[in-house]
């Protein structure tokens, strides 16, 4: 079989994009970003891009230099509190902002990689979410009846994940809370990216531990970031009479 | 004297019951997890893919893969699980996590809520507010009586754009303790007041209609 | 915290069951099958229950003890050609059976355990399957348009799963194929009670590798099964030189 | 001569590709398994939730916990990874898996497939059928062309219970190989016929109209 390893983040990349299409990205904050391929993103300049991620980017991070080149034309996400250029941009209406709740967000790539094109939540049912969307009732195991919002499942051209390990057939696995929404993503590309800060032999990872099989990996680059960054360092006191 | 944040965290904790498995919202719900009551087990969730919050690391111990909703650092426990998103959320939606404790802008008296967005002003986004309200058994809202202009924030309907319809069962504010009937037709019941608070005093900065509970006046 | 270790199966249903509740069972085939807990239904002699697994039983085995028992007013599963009581209860009328894709019934016990009511899939379109449900068309991510059919969630009244490990806090580890329904089917349970092979210390799971997270798990009783059972064993032969 | 059933799992293993994820069905498509294309890597998927199934196990070597989805015991590889049923499904009707071989009782000329139900008889149940066809990017059905009493399996229509409508991408029956445009108006198409077997003897046997492939006489 071609080998699913390549050199590097361009090299992954190269060939494979085009102005107007969607790319999903990994991550929350700062954790979990697939930081080489999005710098890869940024530098091929492909334009119009619609971009899917819980964030897109915190300042000087990940998907805000994207933003930053003028490389989007509209985000799906469910939290820009941590992207000044995203917010204000969105203010002077620049770039068309579709607002998802955090849950809401996550099952849409799971369903789009599932397969399901809808879904019914509770989640957003009276509120701005569900205006334009279709509601409707459906009974709780109790029988009590409650209102729901139909939300649809999400896709992309190109899915970019940050794991901590590869093996060569393209099985990852994410490390404590860097797994956040690299998997989904990873299930609902057409072409999904994985960049890695390992790549193990074939047979080195437990086949009961894998989070995301290698049939949703179709590429492999070995990470070239060397620290990864905190956004909010928040410590606890030693006390002071403790022993070492 | 109104409570403070402290005994407002303290009331919130009041909620929890052994065996609870909680998720906290940023702001004065976190400090409810220093104040879990002795010998009762809680455990916590981090709607970003943990379950089994531990406090904070120390100095040169952060780890940069290991942070809460809030984007802090954090530890986790023995007995801690780490998930996807859509897994967390799939517990959350599913009715899993017992109770969230939760900040507030505007609360209605039938349990309406508002804390994700001021039309006009920057719009930082919902993140999993809207799921949390909507998903969890027992929702408590943490929060000031009234805003920084005497307002009052417990209303009754929310002017702000709302997190979710009819899903608050309690609110704490600094003057007190109300329980909403946020599935039926009672409305809302001042159930405690702040030591050294009012009934007149409530009264006259609630703009929500609510009846009294047992022993309150 | 009260403890979530039962001495047996008996034990942590005691209480639990009453006629006409829907309980769920993990296993595929005798693969991760919950036998103890299965049983002690069985020795309850609840009545008129609705089942909800992938086969409810095979021949002598498993939730074939309860169907035999008469316990059974309805099953809802994917697959019951390894219990001929079954298929010849259903040719009588005796018992009702409601059959699913099995992808199907996997989504709609995930989707109960995720809050989701309902759920549009392909699977079925056109089918007996879909008499009598919602079907509607969905765009494809190329823009052409198919047709899907309603599902709903499933939950149960009480949950009976099978695992290899679990912590005492609930954490639940599967072995290979023995993982099948047992997940969603944990996540689905009003009560869920593990049946497993090894109660570890908290603390000696990896949290990254954990399947069923603890929050799904009310009870925990160790089984007593000592020999697992092959419904099909299949071998081939040892090359004739090979060295040992 | 009709293709007997190990050429007709030879010609079903033609389609498959280096760096597929195939699922096989019971029956002729399970010896596919034996007959991939030296220096060919393809990844045999099991709807019980394993991905890399390998050989049947060695006596003495059989593992309860590890069977396909025929219930017989097998073996995984290095790179295998399990999953759920939920997970396993996910990746069938997400459309991941490339190439799916499946048996049949009767197929429509334009690609609809019945091979889980006859009225009147005992039931089974379709278990992972109905999802593989609707979901999987290609389906391949390998069957008999002619029942035992030597009607055309191969029809204008199914008179069986449907598995799945305009599913099926190619028919292998023991006489030839049909194409069948399923998502468009174009039919089924005999691309070739099996050695020794006449086109009028297709044509005899054979219930579905069909248009001829180029060099097809």
């Amino acid at each position: 079989m071609s080998s699913k390893i390549f050199n590097s983040a361009a090299e992954a990349l190269a060939g494979q994009l085009s102005d107007g299409m969607v790319v999903a990205a990994g991550g929350f904050g700062l954790c979990g970003v697939p930081v080489d391929l999005i710098m890869a993103l940024r530098d091929s300049n492909a334009k119009d891009l619609t971009v899917i991620g819980n964030n897109v980017g915190c300042d000087d991070h990940g998907m805000w230099h994207v933003l930053a080149n003028g490389q989007i034309k509209k985000v799906i996400l469910s939290f820009a509190g941590d992207n000044k250029i995203l917010a204000q941009a969105f203010m002077s209406n620049e770039i068309d902002i579709e607002f998802n709740p955090q849950g809401t967000l996550a099952e849409r790539l799971r369903a789009g990689g599932a397969g399901i094109p809808a879904f019914f939540t509770r989640t957003g049912y009276g509120t701005i979410i569900a205006e334009g969307k279709e509601t409707r009732q459906f009974p709780n195991p109790d029988g009590t009846l409650d209102w729901f919002v139909m939300e649809s499942g999400l896709t992309a051209d190109i899915s970019l994940v940050k794991a901590w390990k590869a093996d060569t057939e393209g099985n990852l696995v994410y490390r404590k809370t860097a797994r956040n929404f690299n998997p989904m993503i990873a299930s609902a590309g057409r072409l999904t990216i994985a960049e890695v800060e390992e790549i193990v032999p074939v047979g080195s990872l437990d086949p009961d531990s894998v989070h995301t099989p290698g049939i949703f990996v179709d590429r492999i680059v070995a990470s070239t970031m060397r620290e990864k960054h905190i956004e909010r360092p928040t410590t606890r006191p030693r006390a002071t009479k403790e022993t070492v | 004297m109104p409570w403070n944040r402290d005994e407002m965290a303290a009331r919130a904790a009041g909620e929890l019951r052994d065996g609870y498995y909680v998720n906290l919202g940023i702001g004065i719900p976190t400090l409810v997890a220093n104040m879990v009551p002795e010998g009762m087990t809680v455990t916590l969730q981090s709607e970003n893919g943990l379950l089994g919050i531990g406090p904070f690391p120390y100095e040169g111990e952060l780890d940069p893969d290991l942070i809460n909703a809030g984007k802090q650092t954090i530890t986790d426990l023995p007995g801690s699980s780490y998930f996807s998103s859509a897994d967390s959320f799939g517990m959350i939606r599913g009715g899993h996590v017992h109770l969230s404790i939760l900040g507030g802008m505007e609360v209605s008296q039938n349990g309406d809520l508002a804390n994700w967005m001021v039309p006009g002003k920057m719009i930082k986004g919902m993140g999993g507010a809207m799921d949390l309200v909507a998903g969890v058994r027992r929702i408590v809202v943490v929060m000031d009586h009234c805003d920084k202009t005497g307002d009052s924030k417990f209303k009754s309907e929310c002017t702000l754009p709302l997190t979710g319809k009819g899903v608050v069962d309690m609110l704490i504010t600094d003057l007190g303790v109300f329980e909403i009937d946020r599935r039926g037709d009672s409305g809302a019941t001042l159930l405690e007041i702040a030591p050294g608070v009012s009934l007149d005093e409530i009264r006259a900065k609630t703009q929500a209609e609510f009846a009294l509970g047992p022993g309150v006046r």
